[in-house]
């Protein structure tokens, strides 16, 4: 362990507290800002209901019980219904999937009033989430830290 | 004489001795639900006594239900910020049970997952313990904020910021994106300037230091025999780490050592977790540079070859070990969890009967003990 | 116009103005205000955060507005069997103290609310010695454990911080030779005191963070063990009294800070009007000092209850009594009284 | 006292001479000694470990098995000088769940002992403080059972909010 003086250990922390005032915040206005996802975000399940064979295989493997199969008017096969209640957002239905039928998209900003309305049924499945519909006061987009500009973004922080 | 002094039915709970019981919790002490009971004649604490279960979830008794790879959705949920070491335990005896080796790139991917939690979890805790020694929680900010280019990495590799529900027994779900390695290795720069911050504004402090050197001393063998799990254990001197212990993943061949510290107060317990977030910077660059090529995850043979298993693995609290029995069929028959967190808890119950302790010391040495109500409660 | 209703104001209603506007109610309301605003806005900043930017658009300024009202609206719970009587008026009266001490602060040259020459020094610090006792009856009145320990850690930290900062305060009065806060103000045009008596600056300043009792001194209503110390119990309207009472401490010990050692309403000639002149000259020395404060706050760890009783005996005492003793040495046989 | 340091094989080698017949090793590996034994000797095969440095106790637990009709108690010790984990098990009846403390050997299973207690229905005899753990105070042993018994039924716990899928 480092051995320091006397003042080093009292002015210093200071000192260093005080820095901070000059760096930018880090906040983010939330429902006028947004974070972007990153292309393996987990969000939101989307059914491609042509691809679908019905085989039932996501329900087998969803550890929540979230995913049942459910008949479709004017189809002969059942198609995954998805409660978000239960959902945990893992992912292993859509990588169980043998046709690539589901596919995550990076929004998981659902909510309603009513819990029964967050049970998704194959029809609504298939409709991608609109964030605009969503967070209808969203002005800015901005990019995670972690790209490239988030990057610069810290060099300048430091 | 007034009422207010002669009323038996008087909110303050009085115990024999004039002794008063304060509650710390269960709303949120630290972080989830749980109580100490401390017993104190207003600044001198004779007795805490831990009261877990308050999120008890029965994870033991779910996992009977779930076959292998079902069940590392609930599992997760036991440490959310450290969720891949705690997986790694779980994998590790499913793999032993089954006889499958990952492949090595896997290995190293999951080191690299496992490292960044251990970083983003000791910058949490470390930032906990900074506000339980009574700051204004301006350490903790900074922490959760330079915690967010980490779970931003581990968001572009598994796809979600915690609960990556990544591992898999026999592999890792998906290999690293593009892009991924100068994103680190910049993350892993920015981390140690930002080490250097809290050098100077924190650990090295001498409010800080006051507070926290001399508090809590847990002797080396009184930890060995209570039990104590993780930083706590090496920071009573004891050079034990599972990660060098008993490799596994690619732990066995990189290089680095265990970080231990002599003291065995709470200050080094703070002093170990963060001297090992250094060496699990180091950790992630050598990986990352030396990363293999290959596939990624294997198939499980479709009967296990053991009955039984106990595999363990270090998470950012300490050692977790998993005994699996199972009777063959794709899902076990009883799996028994011990996380540090559940030993810890003992380890701090009994720390007023060596040494004495004041109540403004509780809130540091509860922290320092980085306990997690969720991992005892399972 | 203004020149002339400033002046009419000043010589017909001027009791009446210094006791509601300035430097009276109002503006310690205003200031009180003002000041928890900037300590949320600053510390914010120095956290990487933003701190309130909706209500009221530029900043977030109407924040601490809102928060008062929702807080008047909100219901006033008696804990079961606590002293009514007292849990009422001890918190009503807590305010009510340091806003008194500020009366005896000179704002211009001659102009502060209670405007007698004597022994005005002494009184404000006889006034704020008071604050301590209305905090212990708060917190014995709620009849609950947390306040209770938040009462007795209130004498502790009493003993510790008083007796240094009047020692240091003595100091002052030595060197100026008076007890009187506007010849103190008045002699400090040429050279701040905070230059001759720099050792009983440290100490007053160290102290002054066991007067208002905020980090490292927040002892009493530590928050990690003792939930809010003695304002535990306090809801609605009553727990904002506290609070006000709490900012108008901090107000009245940075004042009185300012005005003994960094020369109070003294500074260039910005403004025609003196008052005009000392009122921004403190103010700015104010909003500095407070800034200093608040950056000491978030930089350290807060002291258990005998080390801070450790530092005020054995540290802060003895330099202050060696300030005393260098203070006498230099006014009486160095310059020759 | 120093310790000469021992693998797995030696610390079977040296169970068998100690206990003879009465212990059972089920699995040998690199870091790893499984063994069974009776419980009559268990306290005694106990403190021949913590003898030979089996000094800190990372697990406990038990496994309920109706169709044998016994409850498996097993205790994971780890040693600070060997380096490995001792994994002894013993069977107790299930009719009659009840065995001695541990305590005295390894103070470190305490908070493990109270939880076999309460999931297991396993009365641990000489424990001092057999007080609910992780259940919630009010849970009652005779409507609901022990958790994690085999007969246990999970099914009255479901999700609260009704099964919509």
């Amino acid at each position: 362990m480092k051995k320091k003086g006397f003042i080093s250990r009292v002015v210093t922390p200071f000192v260093t507290v005080l820095k901070h005032a000059a760096y930018k915040p880090v906040t983010h206005k939330y429902p006028y800002e947004r974070l972007e996802g990153f292309p393996r975000t987990r969000g939101r399940i989307v059914l491609k209901m042509d691809e679908c064979i019905g085989c039932g295989a996501c329900g087998y493997i969803c550890p929540d019980f979230a995913i049942m199969m459910k008949p479709v008017e004017g189809k002969d096969l059942t198609y995954p219904a998805i409660d978000f209640l239960k959902c945990s957002f893992c992912g292993l239905c859509v990588e169980i999937c043998p046709r690539d039928a589901l596919e995550m998209q990076s929004v998981v900003e659902l909510g309603s009033s009513n819990y029964r309305d967050l049970t998704y049924y194959p029809e609504r499945m298939t409709e991608p989430e609109d964030i605009k519909k969503l967070l209808p006061e969203l002005k800015y987009v901005l990019t995670p830290v972690a790209t490239k500009e988030g990057m610069k973004y810290i060099r300048r922080r430091v | 004489m007034h009422r207010y002094l002669t009323d038996p039915f008087q909110e303050i709970e009085e115990v024999e001795g004039g002794l008063f019981k304060l509650n710390i919790g269960p709303q949120h002490p630290i972080s989830g639900q749980g109580r100490f009971i401390v017993l104190t004649d207003g600044e001198l604490v004779y007795d805490i006594e831990v009261d877990i279960g308050y999120s008890h979830r029965g994870i033991e008794k779910i996992l009977e239900y779930k076959n292998y790879i079902q069940a590392v959705v609930p599992l997760e949920r036991m440490v959310m910020l450290d969720t891949s070491n705690i997986l790694m335990g779980f994998v590790r005896a499913v793999e032993e049970l089954y006889g499958v080796e990952p492949p090595p790139r896997a290995n190293y991917i999951r080191t690299i997952i496992n490292e960044l939690n251990r970083i983003s979890s000791h910058l949490y805790a470390l930032g906990l313990y900074a506000e339980s020694a009574g700051w204004n929680p301006a350490v903790f900010i900074w922490t959760t904020v330079d915690r967010e280019p980490i779970l931003d990495i581990l968001e572009m590799i598994t796809g979600a910021r915690w609960s990556h529900s990544f591992f898999i027994p026999g592999g890792v779900r998906a290999d690293l994106p593009n892009g991924i390695k100068e994103r680190i290795l910049d993350t892993m720069d920015f981390l140690e300037r930002r080490l250097e911050v809290y050098e100077d504004a924190w650990i090295y402090n001498e409010t800080f230091r006051m507070r926290t050197e001399g508090v809590g001393v847990l002797p080396r063998d009184k930890a060995i025999e209570w039990g104590a799990a993780g930083p706590s254990l090496r920071a009573s001197g004891v050079k034990y780490d599972t990660r060098l212990n008993e490799p596994y993943s690619a732990y066995p061949e990189l290089d680095f050592k265990i970080v231990t510290h002599t003291a065995g107060d709470a200050y080094a317990r703070g002093w170990v977790r963060f001297e090992e977030i250094k060496v699990s910077i180091d950790l992630v660059r050598q990986a990352i540079e030396n990363i293999p090529k290959g596939p990624v995850k294997k198939a499980l043979p479709p009967r296990p070859v053991k009955q039984e298993a106990l595999a363990r693995a270090e998470t950012a609290r300490g050692e977790i070990n998993f005994y699996i029995y199972t009777e063959g069929r794709d899902k076990p028959y009883r799996v028994k969890i011990s996380p540090a967190s559940f030993r810890n808890f003992f380890v701090i119950e009994q720390m007023p009967k060596i040494q004495e302790i004041k109540l403004a010391d509780v809130p540091p040495l509860i922290y320092s003990f980085d306990p997690w109500f969720l991992d005892a409660d399972r | 116009m203004i020149d002339w209703l400033i002046e009419f104001i000043r010589v017909n209603l001027d009791p009446l103005f210094k006791i509601i506007i300035f430097p009276g109610i109002t503006f310690i309301m205003l200031f009180t205000i003002f000041a928890v605003w900037y300590q949320r806005k600053f510390l914010a900043r120095l956290m990487l955060r933003m701190g309130p930017v909706h209500a009221g658009r530029v900043m977030g300024w109407l924040q601490l507005i809102a928060d008062s009202l929702k807080l008047l609206t909100k219901e006033i719970i008696f804990p079961a069997y606590s002293y009514k009587k007292l849990f009422l008026l001890s918190a009503i009266t807590l305010p009510v103290i340091p806003a008194a001490a500020i009366a005896l602060i000179p704002f211009a040259p001659g102009y502060a609310i209670f405007n007698v020459k004597g022994y005005t020094g002494l009184l404000f610090l006889g006034i704020m010695s008071l604050y301590p006792i209305f905090i212990v009856l708060m917190g014995w009145a709620s009849n609950n454990k947390f306040t209770l320990i938040g009462a007795f850690r209130t004498i502790y930290l009493d003993v510790a911080g008083e007796i240094p900062i009047f020692l240091s305060v003595l100091g002052v009065f030595i060197w100026a030779g008076t007890y009187d806060l506007q010849d103190i103000v008045a002699m400090q045009s040429s050279m701040w005191f905070v230059i001759p008596q720099f050792l009983g600056f440290i100490v007053f300043f160290i102290s002054y963070f066991a007067m208002i009792e905020k980090a490292p001194m927040d002892i009493p209503e530590a928050e990690t063990e003792l939930v809010f110390g003695y304002r535990t119990e306090y809801t609605g309207a009553l727990f904002l009294d506290t609070m006000l009472g709490d900012y108008i401490n901090i107000l009245a010990w940075s004042l009185m800070m300012v005005t003994l050692y960094f020369g109070g309403y003294n500074g260039p000639a910005i403004f025609p009007d003196p008052l005009l002149n000392g009122a921004f000259w403190i103010l700015f020395k104010l909003i500095i000092l407070l800034a200093i404060t608040f950056t000491v706050i978030i930089s350290y760890a807060r002291l258990r209850i005998d080390q801070a009783i450790r530092l005020g005996w054995y540290y802060l005492i003895p330099l202050a009594l060696l300030n005393l003793i260098i203070t006498v040495i230099i006014k009486y046989v160095v310059l020759g009284g | 006292m120093r310790l000469k340091r021992m693998d797995p094989k030696r610390l079977s080698e040296l169970l068998k001479d100690r206990f003879g017949e009465r212990i059972t090793i089920t699995s040998l590996e690199e870091r790893r000694l499984f063994f069974k034994v009776d419980y009559e000797i268990a306290h005694d095969v106990a403190r021949f470990l913590k003898e030979n440095g089996f000094d800190m106790a990372i697990t406990m637990g038990g496994t309920d098995f109706p169709k044998r009709n016994v409850i498996e108690i097993f205790y994971g010790v780890w040693s600070s000088t060997h380096d490995f984990v001792a994994f002894m098990k013993f069977d107790i009846s299930r009719e009659n769940p009840r065995f001695r403390t541990f305590i005295d050997i390894w103070p470190a299973v305490h908070n493990y002992e109270r939880e076999t207690w309460e999931l297991l229905g396993v009365d641990v005899e000489g424990h001092p403080r057999l007080k609910l753990l992780l259940l919630p105070d009010d849970w009652s042993f005779e409507e609901e059972g022990y958790p994690l018994r085999k007969d246990f039924d999970s099914s009255r716990y479901r999700s609260p909010w009704g099964d919509e899928t």
